[in-house]
């Protein structure tokens, strides 16, 4: 089993090798299946002049947020972002660049990018700013845009659980951005609640097969809510 | 009288068919999920990765990885699939969802959309917009009329950038419901007590009468 | 739950509308995981001139080499054929066209079509028969071919289980060409094991969601055995 | 001596590092997994959906479910997934798995492989190979070193269509073991008893042997 075990057991371990002017690959949908820990690793590390791809930049003091207070990031590739007031002065101020990307472009970019397919055509964005400067093609009498696939030097993941060869699946609407982020990444480092044995998890429920992940590790979350909202029982 | 939000989620909502795989963004749109017609089930699609949302936790339901694409606390119906968010936009991309409900600033006669982006104003990104315009079968925006200056946001050509082209069929303001076709805005039912006169003073594009329109039924 | 209520209660309800000429895309690789009733169901209505869009063409008299008896199939999409005395002899003889696709890239096709992206670029095939006439472009200095999704007018699968909604899980490595083939259909119909009731898969373990699947049956199954291998106990 | 089929697949297998996902195609590569190096692990992967192949199942453990890429009946190992065709060749095209061995007519000195189609003989299909050569990181091909009538198989230029170009790194056969590089074929080892001299007769692409060429140690 040696050569599968991909638990470490650190923080520092789970993030060797990321250095200045990388790129990183988040999974997370607002605050929600975000890696805490790895994150916070990032920020401690303190490298900057990094571009990072998620489909948000988290808030003011939590998630991806975190990495702005010391303008560790140059770049963001996100389809929403400007839910925290710091994120939108270093923008405004020039510190910051912004690629915006539409949410189903982001996803399959991710996607394409793990899958060896280095670009596709959508219609999305077609007529739009984000269409400008892309290459238009007619199939079928409709016109659509050439996107490029994004591939990533690390990415990071929050899965639920992942057994040591790394195979993971994912918690509720946890799951959104994280299994294509784990495909894209030169190094992929997971995140899990819990980690447990190979043949825990049955073949076919797997949503991420090892073959993806590079590392695991075990970490705690605070699973800060964004968007609290009740009805009375 | 101009319709109040929850009056256009109303007749939102008459547009749902039994068995409709519905999208719904934020405002207005997502009220539509209160008004949905007795006898009628839709599944509600949230593009962050849920098909079948239920209705908001109580406090002891409350999940952090139980979220909707407005990243609000939900829950999932009986039946729900959650997947990631590759297979979400897959479906909405493939056209599989039925009818996507959104709001917007500015809707042309071309069916064009602008929704997402006044420049000037820090712009926060187009999320899942882009992609439902370009998607889905049927889309119904919801917006007023007029801004709050009287304009109309019904043009014969929008002014924003856009969120996607001829893609819009149906519109649904606080005074009317029209129908996008042949380069023209045609108007099919007016807001109770709302007249042809003031439908037709605040619609800036092209706009087909066609007979007598009548008035919406609630 | 009416208007969700997928559920048909004959196979000639469930293939209701298939003409000839049109264009099925079958699930299965080999004779494992094929919708074997539905197969059946098209044999009896008679249609011919279809396109079979599907990995292999089964074997002669089982899976999908039995639309060969009477010739309904007039082009077969497909990475691997020829298991069958029949599927030559046609080909041979001028009355069967065949399209031979890598499997990979018809994986994808299918995915594509079903996803909304018209086509794609890749790798696999350049410089080869299959890459003959298609478009070649350089990504990162790599050549890659361009290739159109696929869609089809049905498409045909077979499931383990599936709730009355439509929502389907798949058995081990029955799974395969499965889950794209039900995105890719005009008309999706699932052939499955058990019918259960919505809520009984949980939402997460949930394979293709129904909203791809437009109608449900359940079929029995032989589950024929291409090559059977064993070792002693 | 000209290897047997066994030992090209032992000679394959201590190619096998500890931990790597291998893909093994039908024949000899097959024979690969049976000889893999005591104390290493490696998990294979079988492209119609299933990584963490396992040996031959039982009579008991026979599922018409779990098959393998040759159609044979298989099991999974610990550890294993189970996944769709199109998440399979992501992985393959993607370029995660690290080992693809699979059997060729020719191999010629730019790396590339005709494996799939003799021009007059009926073609069946490239089933997986052309994904397979398109995105493995090291791609080790299996044959003998020439065919029955004595050509050899190892071209300045494949004559037989392509299966993939520039892509064969290693290359084992029943006389020697090859790597290709800077559009040669460089000897690295010979098969117990076969010299030197034979390899270079039956190499129609251009060979380059650097010093003292080892035996293959087994």
């Amino acid at each position: 089993m040696a050569g599968f075990d991909k638990v470490v057991s650190s923080y520092a371990e789970a993030m060797a090798g990321l250095t200045d002017n990388m790129t990183v690959i988040a999974g997370g949908f607002g605050l929600c299946g975000i890696p805490e820990g790895l994150i916070g690793q990032i920020k401690r590390m303190g490298v900057t002049g990094l571009t990072v791809v998620s489909n948000n930049c988290g808030v003011d003091g939590f998630g991806l947020g975190i990495l702005l207070e010391d303008r560790q990031i140059k770049k963001m590739v996100a389809s929403y972002v400007g839910e925290n007031a710091l994120f939108e002065k270093q923008l405004l101020s020039g510190e910051l660049e912004v690629e915006l990307t539409p949410q189903g472009t982001l996803a399959e970019k991710m996607r394409a990018g793990g899958a060896g397919i280095p670009a596709f055509y959508t219609a999305t964005g077609y007529g739009t700013p984000v269409g400008e400067g892309k290459e238009v093609r007619e199939f079928n009498g409709r016109p659509y845009i050439l996107e490029e696939s994004i591939t990533g030097d690390f990415a990071i993941v929050k899965a639920w659980k992942a057994d040591r060869y790394g195979n993971c699946v994912y918690r509720h609407t946890a799951q959104n951005f994280n299994p294509m982020a784990a495909t894209a990444g030169k190094i992929t480092v997971v995140e899990v609640e819990e980690i447990v044995e190979p043949g825990e998890i049955p073949p076919s429920q797997i949503q991420t097969p090892g073959i993806y992940v590079d590392r695991v590790i075990k970490g705690s979350f605070e699973k800060r809510i964004e968007r609290k909202v009740t009805r009375s029982a | 009288m101009a319709l109040s939000r929850e009056q256009i989620a109303m007749r939102v909502a008459q547009e749902f068919k039994d068995g409709s795989y519905i999208n719904l963004g934020i405002g207005i749109p997502t009220l539509a999920a209160n008004y949905v017609p007795e006898g009628i089930t839709v599944m509600l699609q949230s593009e962050n990765g849920l098909l079948g949302m239920g209705p908001y936790p109580t406090e002891e339901q409350v999940d952090a990885d139980m979220i909707n694409a407005g990243k609000e606390t939900v829950t999932a119906s009986t039946g729900a699939s959650i997947f990631s968010s590759a297979e979400s936009f897959a479906m909405i991309r493939g056209g599989h969802v039925d009818i996507t409900v959104l709001g917007a600033f500015e809707v042309d006669q071309q069916g064009n959309i602008a929704s997402w982006m006044i420049p000037g104003k820090l712009v926060k990104g187009m999320g899942g917009a882009m992609d439902l315009v370009a998607g889905a079968k049927n889309i119904i925006v919801t917006m007023t009329h007029a801004d709050k200056h009287g304009q109309s946001k019904l043009l014969e050509q929008c002014t924003l950038p856009l969120t996607g082209v001829n893609c819009i069929n149906r519109i649904i303001t606080d005074l009317a419901m029209l129908e996008i076709r042949d380069n023209a805005f045609y108007l099919l039912e007016r807001a109770p007590g709302v007249s042809v006169d003031e439908i037709r003073q605040k619609t800036a594009g092209k706009l087909i009468i066609e007979g007598d329109i009548p008035e919406m039924q609630f």
